[in-house]
């Protein structure tokens, strides 16, 4: 991939990892810390090569403690910074995460999700890190997970994580399958032009005046660089608007408050879902990623059949589209939840249709290393009939 | 009405440079106008010892990212070939070396060519092998088109080996006429 | 208002904050603040340009009290923040305030890597030799023998020399220095800074609250008097003989070379791929300024 | 009896550029012109520091702990009472200079 | 306290802290590997005074990743093994928490929650690391974690802790409030004889013929400690029953499957859970730990005033006690979950009452660092009115 | 049978496990864990005695291969693995096999802490100056300069030099080999397991896959050679004036010395207060039993 | 029939004992045959600055273990008594030390007493100013039993202190019955 | 053709105490009273190790990387070879030497 492609949108080969890399890049991403991982590695290879040229830094850190901590470092100096790795990384990553969240610094963290718990099955597919992206650091927190399906899809939802990240100053993740991380797809990405990057707001007012953990405007401050001149200070402890340690209550209550706030007062922006041939089905299938795919592929053959079946898929995970869901599901008989673990989406599901909803759950949980296939999608379906 | 999509696999040991070749094929398929995914394997079965590449290519958008049914398998080594053979559609064709792998009787049609063999004795080095393969492959089920397969080459592959590799296309060419006309005599061996 | 003496210290301090600050009476952390401030002073350094990073600690409490930027972090991993704040301005003056506890037990992986970097970074730990923040734990640097709360029966493991572990890992400038010797604090602190590399600053300090009292000493004015009679110039020692150092700390500069750092590296790369300067050089915060400012 | 609110109320200083002397409850430390040692009460600790280190025995402890000036006229404005205070509270200039704590 | 206790139950006074420390080595526990962080660090004070006289071990590791890890070893070689922290803490453990649960190795990790997210309220009550407790490590995984209430339960669930680690041959977490980490309470501890301490089940197979992870006898395979003849391998990765690494899909859902069944399995051995006024409530109040103390004194107020109203409490708050949650539900018109987060178990009570529940939910949730009193609770109890 | 030659490290080897092992042709660690094998055999120690822990890595896959009771952890943290596997058995012979980004980029921390308490663990870092299993990544032990595949520049970061980092912690048996002097590295590895205290052994292999490509060595063959040319014994170097050791390795044993231990202090500890030896000491396994065996 | 529930608070400053009152305090309360529940203040409040011990002293199990509203609130320091008067009930009684102490008239009953002033006057010492709070208050309010209190005395102090102590306790007794008989000049002040 | 299953067989040993020089497919070695090395080609990684390190020129490569013992006479029986080998692939024992490869 060359720095600067033309206007004219053709088709390339590209990996999911490098859709990620490239997407960062086109995203404004200039900082990039991390520490190698299967199936993440690529990720940080291509990056460690391509930064440097785009006047941007790349630092292979001692662990992923560190990596987290140094692109917290980088977002707080200005930078856009990302870091990726995969399950036991990640779980390493937690502590620093929950203190990007706690002191609302922007940043993209991926996660390229591989076998567990532990180190598991270091090159096999799996979805068992999407409960661990709500609730992996501790205390209560917000969360903005995204979740492609294709190689483009890991181009654009890391520009959208970007986007996501700076417009409410959080980090995002980026869930991922380790199928998507490693094939290559033809795919046409849009003009450099077309793209819609958004950038942190940075204060207009005096130092003086600036309160960085303010409620405003919307429950986000504006968020100054160091050494632009504002000299604030952030720490990990609960604080108040100016950013130093309180522990009066209604303090510590307001900033947990606009912590949750920023995110459940913007769903509509935040969250992406795909309903796909879900008009008329009477059985759902939720999936994400790349049992998704497998499901489409079940769905145009079960529709070859005659039996009404659709697909919904969150392109955001996090926040949980429960509104949307609960909505998609009211007409339907079925909703077969197909997930590669043993059983983490099924409970959302059943969370979010508590009022009196009828239909049936089915649940095609695969968790031995291999992706679920369109058939065993299409067993489910014949299960319901 | 279906329209035409093809899962391929080329499978062999590490260093046999099939990973190149199923980029290769991708991006010569781009260049067809197909959709097209590629994958590989990862993990201790990626090092050292044997080596896959899949390759599905489609004129529709490809969902399933799995090569479970192949219609081309490509072997250059008996283990990759003992362990695919299996995946193998019955309608599908078989292309192996047959200076390194001995096969039973298929179902499907089989053909084998001492690709490895050929490249040393031609150019003094195995390393075209994979390209020869890759020539012969889409000449025999034209898969993709020998122009694109070259473009994708001069794209890929460092000026400096371009023209040798082009060179292997040649030959592989016509060892394919050579094979239509007569068919080989490892076929259905 | 002109006869009244003016205290350098003051124009850094932050004055939302609330003082007297958190910390213990007769706490080192304290004086040792007091020393950097009229070290950056000193130095003519814009308070802009300043990035102050710690981890979790009452040492790592100090960046709240001042008017830097200032990052207060997570146990341990100040050196990783401060690595992403060096590396994407690296004209920034980055000083890392942080703990024995903070450094060289959770933090310990962090301090080798930036010596080993010899990334420009300012490091300065606060050596009570104990945990003081959550009250008289044994740390990497507690002696064999001595008491704290998780150590009852006095402390069965050794102490890291720290001096010795920064150099050996690769630390460009590596000192010692104490609580009680304030204008050698100050010089080093002076010096540390200047330095382009990675400069580990070891400060002996009291903890009299949790140290002190598990330990017998009897106030925080005989912790510092401790530090006053069991230290000793590397530069004195040198002139000794043995039987005079024994048991005694080696204070001062104990190495200082030049080598390549590593910012300073990475830009060089950027230069090669790109021929510009890496984009966050285009900046007007100065390093390093010298030449008073007030 | 008025019922205070919970914690201290922040103390705001307008320029704490200046060290605020005549704020100080002292009652011992005379104007700037007489005596050259300040110590601001509302920040020190009693730790008995400045008093310990003074090498000229200028100072000396309340009951309580806290400094005070004994001896002004013995004081030699080292300014070590205001390098080892921990907490900001004494400073001891020579008259005439303003600037505490640093020259090099 | 002292080594040897009475036989007669006599009243002392102790801090719950404490009790987690004696519990602890009534239960057996000789090895303690910990890093200091407020409010657990009492547990690790007073047993580094107290296990060498027992004979044990006391170490201060360098930070809690390698606190977690010790503990492992140390349950690997023979010795019931423990740590305990608080939030952050306990967010840096989880990558070896993980891997004692697929290498199953019996272990007891004590998690004091306190503020979070991050540095948070490090001196503060909070139930903020419930969802982490569960989900906090990557990749699926079971999880038993008990919650206690009052000094005397501290006691009694850790030693329960062991008994269930011993038995599944799983790590087990104690979560507690700080409240109760930090006060000090009356307590009759149960006479050392009556105690039942369970001891993991030894191999009494030749050592060719051990596999120690066979799905026998119930999952739950005895465990040799190295140094008994044994030689066996442990790993992180996906493996046999022999312990060796595999890939084969078959032979990782086998390890799956046994992970998750063990514990599925064996639900009523392992749930307890207290019904306070139940029998005839109309207002079920779901808390756990000191909050429902502060719903028992809102009950027993509110009867007083003739209202049906009492008390789900979970001593075992996972694997969550679906079952029992729903049934008791079941004639309810309302529960009120009160925790001390931004809802977390409320999630859970949505969960398990699925099907047709029509009965209200009531949130009180509290994160300012104080903790839910009973007028809060009888003030929601008026709500529901 | 009789005159069938019998190979010393097959009776260690587990019969269970598939061989091959998974190591690339020309690997370093098949070697090494040859010379260790053998180490083992010389001393005579009972297989059932010996713990073997490894981290996550290529190298860290050994533990598998040999019948021991083996403990393959998570990345870089077998130390702290061995660390409560010792302290609970200190009976036992622990040996740590760990690799350059295993014990030196994530585990850094455990190395340093483990030598400083100077516990009694074998330690053998397996240093390929790359991360194997990864593909290739720089280590903190790549040299500057050299490529990987996160260094496609050269790398910009100066290495460890882990027996200095190892001395300065605290270690007291300290020591440099190669996968090819496999003579001198069972011999050093002899020491290692016989010295009662923290040992750490630096033991230079090459990973023609990654590292080798990479940096333009032609073959495993290659690798050995530069280990051949480019290593000087300790005692040689001693000899040799400073333009002749320019750029060359210093092998050998270059620190050697006998200070307490922590779980001997431990145990001495428990029977202060009890008069009684650790529960764990009533054990029938012996430590460090010479005489061979077979 | 709600039966006897004490929620009492020891405060002033680190270092004052007080920490050690509550829990003496509340042993004294569990050899009377009481539960109790006793805890105090952590965070940055507990270190140098002011302290705080709470205890709740009952015949039934307690459920809430904070004190809210006390019926009893002893202070040693200016600060602790200005932070915590608000949480007293209007039926509680305040004692405090009223060497240290001044305060606006409160609506329920306060008595002052110079503590520390007597304490360092007889023993030369500020230490057993808790100890003479503390059997001041048992003597006054009858919360516990002095016998208890002494009994945990006993059990909680180092050998060698705890004649002083008992000292302490008797001063403490007659400072109560001579309040008892005259009223104390500082109370309602 | 028969179709594989994926994956390869474990090969179990009765006893791997003794090395089984009978079962490698090794036409160079041949029996032990004759020539000392042996070769077990089923673990040889053709990495040539042996043959670049023997100090005798006893071993030479086959076409494909793996060793043969060209000349047997030359063999001194140093178990270089053995002891360079990765794989434990090769062992170069002294005749009558039953034990290889250490002898202190
Ligand atoms: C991950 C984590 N573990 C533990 C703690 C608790 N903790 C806070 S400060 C501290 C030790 C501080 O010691 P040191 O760095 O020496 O600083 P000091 O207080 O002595 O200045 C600890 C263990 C924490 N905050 N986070
Ligand atoms: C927490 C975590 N981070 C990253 C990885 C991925 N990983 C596996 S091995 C390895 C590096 C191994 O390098 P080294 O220790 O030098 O061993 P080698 O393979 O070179 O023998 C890495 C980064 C992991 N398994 N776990
Ligand atoms: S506890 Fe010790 S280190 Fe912390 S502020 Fe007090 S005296 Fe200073
Ligand atoms: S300036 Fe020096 S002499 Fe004067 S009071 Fe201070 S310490 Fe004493
Ligand atoms: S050194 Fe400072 S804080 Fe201490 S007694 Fe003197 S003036 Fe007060
Ligand atoms: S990748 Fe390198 S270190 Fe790993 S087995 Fe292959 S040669 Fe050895
Ligand atoms: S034993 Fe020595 S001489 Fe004989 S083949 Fe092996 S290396 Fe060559
Ligand atoms: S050294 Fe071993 S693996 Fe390598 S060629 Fe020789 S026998 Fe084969
Ligand atoms: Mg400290
Ligand atoms: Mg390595």
């Amino acid at each position: 991939m060359s720095k600067n492609r033309g206007t004219k949108p053709k088709p390339v080969l590209m990996q999911g990892n490098a859709a990620v890399a490239f997407g960062a890049l086109d995203a404004g991403m200039r900082f990039f810390g991390g520490y190698p991982i299967t199936p993440s590695t690529e990720i940080a290879e291509i990056l460690s090569a391509e930064l440097p040229k785009y006047g941007g830094k790349f630092i292979q850190m001692e662990d992923e403690l560190a990596s987290m901590a140094c692109i917290l470092g980088a977002s707080i100096a200005g930078m856009k910074s990302m870091t990726a790795t995969s399950g036991p990384g990640f779980s390493l990553m937690q502590e620093n995460l929950g203190y990007g969240m706690i002191a609302e610094i922007p940043c993209v963290v991926v996660n390229v999700q591989r076998g567990g718990p532990s180190t598991g099955l270091p090159t096999s597919p799996s979805q068992g890190d999407i409960m661990q992206a709500r609730w992996g650091t501790h205390g209560d927190h917000p969360v903005i997970a995204l979740y492609p399906d294709s190689v483009l899809e890991c181009y654009e939802l890391t520009i959208r994580a970007f986007n996501l990240a700076e417009k409410y100053r959080t980090p995002v993740i980026l869930l991922m399958d380790e199928v998507l991380a490693h094939m290559r797809e033809s795919v046409i990405l849009p003009p450099k032009e077309k793209l819609k990057i958004l950038n942190r707001i940075k204060p207009n007012v005096p130092p003086e005046w600036y309160k960085h953990y303010k409620n405003e405007p919307k429950y986000i401050s504006p968020l100054a660089s160091f050494g632009e001149g504002y000299r604030f200070h952030i720490t990990g402890l609960a604080h108040d608007e100016n950013g130093f340690p309180t522990q009066v209550p209604q303090e510590v209550e307001a900033m947990m408050d606009r912590l949750l706030k920023k995110i459940t007062d913007n769903l509509d922006d935040i969250i992406q879902i795909e309903a796909f041939e879900m008009d008329d089905a009477e059985i759902a299938i939720f999936a994400a990623g790349v049992v998704a795919r497998s499901a489409k592929e079940a769905i145009i053959k079960a529709r070859e059949k005659g039996i009404k079946v659709g697909l919904i898929r969150p392109l955001t995970i996090w926040p949980f589209p429960d509104l949307d869901v609960e909505m998609m599901l009211e007409n339907t008989k079925a909703v077969i939840v197909a997930e590669m673990n043993q059983g983490q989406l099924i409970n959302e599901i059943k969370r979010v249709t508590k009022y009196g909803h009828h239909s049936k759950f089915i649940k095609l949980q695969k968790y031995s290393g291999l992706i679920i296939t369109p058939d065993e999608i299409l067993n489910k379906i014949a299960e319901v009939k | 009405m279906a329209k035409m999509k093809t899962q391929i696999r080329l499978s062999g040991s590490g260093g046999q440079g099939l990973i190149l070749g199923g980029i290769l094929l991708a991006e010569a398929a781009i260049l067809d106008g197909k959709k097209v995914l590629q994958s590989q394997s990862y993990g201790p079965e990626s090092r050292g010892g044997s080596s896959r590449a899949d390759v599905i290519i489609s004129d529709e958008i490809i969902y399933f990212p799995r090569a479970v049914n192949l219609d081309i398998l490509l072997c250059l080594t008996q283990e990759a070939a003992d362990k695919f053979i299996g995946n193998l559609k019955p309608t599908g064709i078989f292309i192996y070396d047959s200076s390194q792998i001995s096969i039973n009787p298929i179902e499907g049609k089989a053909i084998g060519i001492p690709f490895t063999e050929l490249a040393i004795k031609k150019f003094k080095t195995a390393i075209v092998t994979n390209i020869i393969l890759l020539a012969f492959t889409c000449k025999i089920t034209n898969v993709i088109s020998l122009n694109a397969l070259k473009k994708a080459l001069k794209k890929r592959i460092k000026p400096k080996y371009v023209e040798l590799n082009l060179k292997a296309v040649r030959l592989a060419v016509r060892l394919a006429e050579k094979y239509l006309s007569e068919g080989s005599p490892q076929a259905r061996e | 208002m002109k006869n009244i003496p003016q205290k350098v210290i003051h124009q850094y301090l932050r004055h939302r904050k609330k003082f007297p600050h958190v910390w213990c009476p007769g706490c080192g952390n304290g004086i040792i603040l007091g020393d950097l401030l009229r070290a950056i002073y000193n130095l003519g350094i814009e308070k802009d340009s300043i990035a102050m990073v710690s981890g979790i600690g009452c040492s790592s409490r100090m960046p709240v009290y001042v008017d830097f930027n200032t990052l207060h972090t997570t146990h341990g991993r100040a050196i990783a923040f401060a690595t992403g704040i060096k590396l994407s301005k690296p004209e920034m003056n980055v000083i890392v305030i942080t703990g024995d506890g903070d450094a060289a037990a959770i933090g310990g992986n962090h301090l080798i890597h930036a010596a080993r970097r010899n990334i420009d970074l300012t490091i300065i730990i606060i050596n009570n030799n104990i945990y003081g923040m959550t009250g008289g734990q044994c740390s990497p640097t507690t002696p064999l023998g001595r008491y704290a709360s998780t150590a009852p029966y006095g402390s069965l493991e050794p102490n890291f020399d720290l001096c010795e572990l920064a150099r050996s890992a690769g630390a460009s400038f590596v000192a010692r220095t104490t609580a009680y010797h304030t204008t050698e604090a100050r010089e080093i602190f002076e010096k540390a800074i200047l330095k382009k590399g990675c400069s580990i600053v070891d400060v002996i300090s009291q903890c009299p609250i949790s140290y002190g009292k598990l330990n017998n000493f009897g106030s925080a004015v005989e912790m510092l008097k401790w530090q006053r009679d069991n230290t000793i110039p590397v530069e004195a020692a040198s002139k000794l003989p043995p039987e005079k150092i024994k048991g005694k700390i080696i204070r001062g500069i104990i190495y200082d070379t030049d080598k390549p750092e590593f910012t300073e590296e990475y830009d060089k790369l950027i230069t090669h791929l790109t021929g510009e300067l890496s984009i966050s050089k285009n900046k007007s915060v100065n390093k390093k300024v010298t030449g008073k400012a007030n | 009896m008025k019922k205070n609110s919970q914690g201290k109320i922040i103390k705001e200083s307008d320029s704490l550029e200046i060290v605020k002397v005549k704020e100080s409850k002292v009652d011992d430390a005379g104007d700037y012109q007489e005596s050259p040692i300040y110590i601001y009460y509302e920040w020190c600790k009693k730790c008995g520091i400045c008093v310990a280190f003074c090498p000229t025995g200028t100072l000396a402890s309340r009951e309580d702990g806290a400094p005070y000036v004994k001896y002004p006229e013995k004081c030699i404005h080292c300014e070590r009472c205001d390098m080892l205070c921990p907490d900001y509270a004494i400073t001891g200039a020579a008259p005439g200079e303003r600037r505490t704590n640093v020259k090099k």
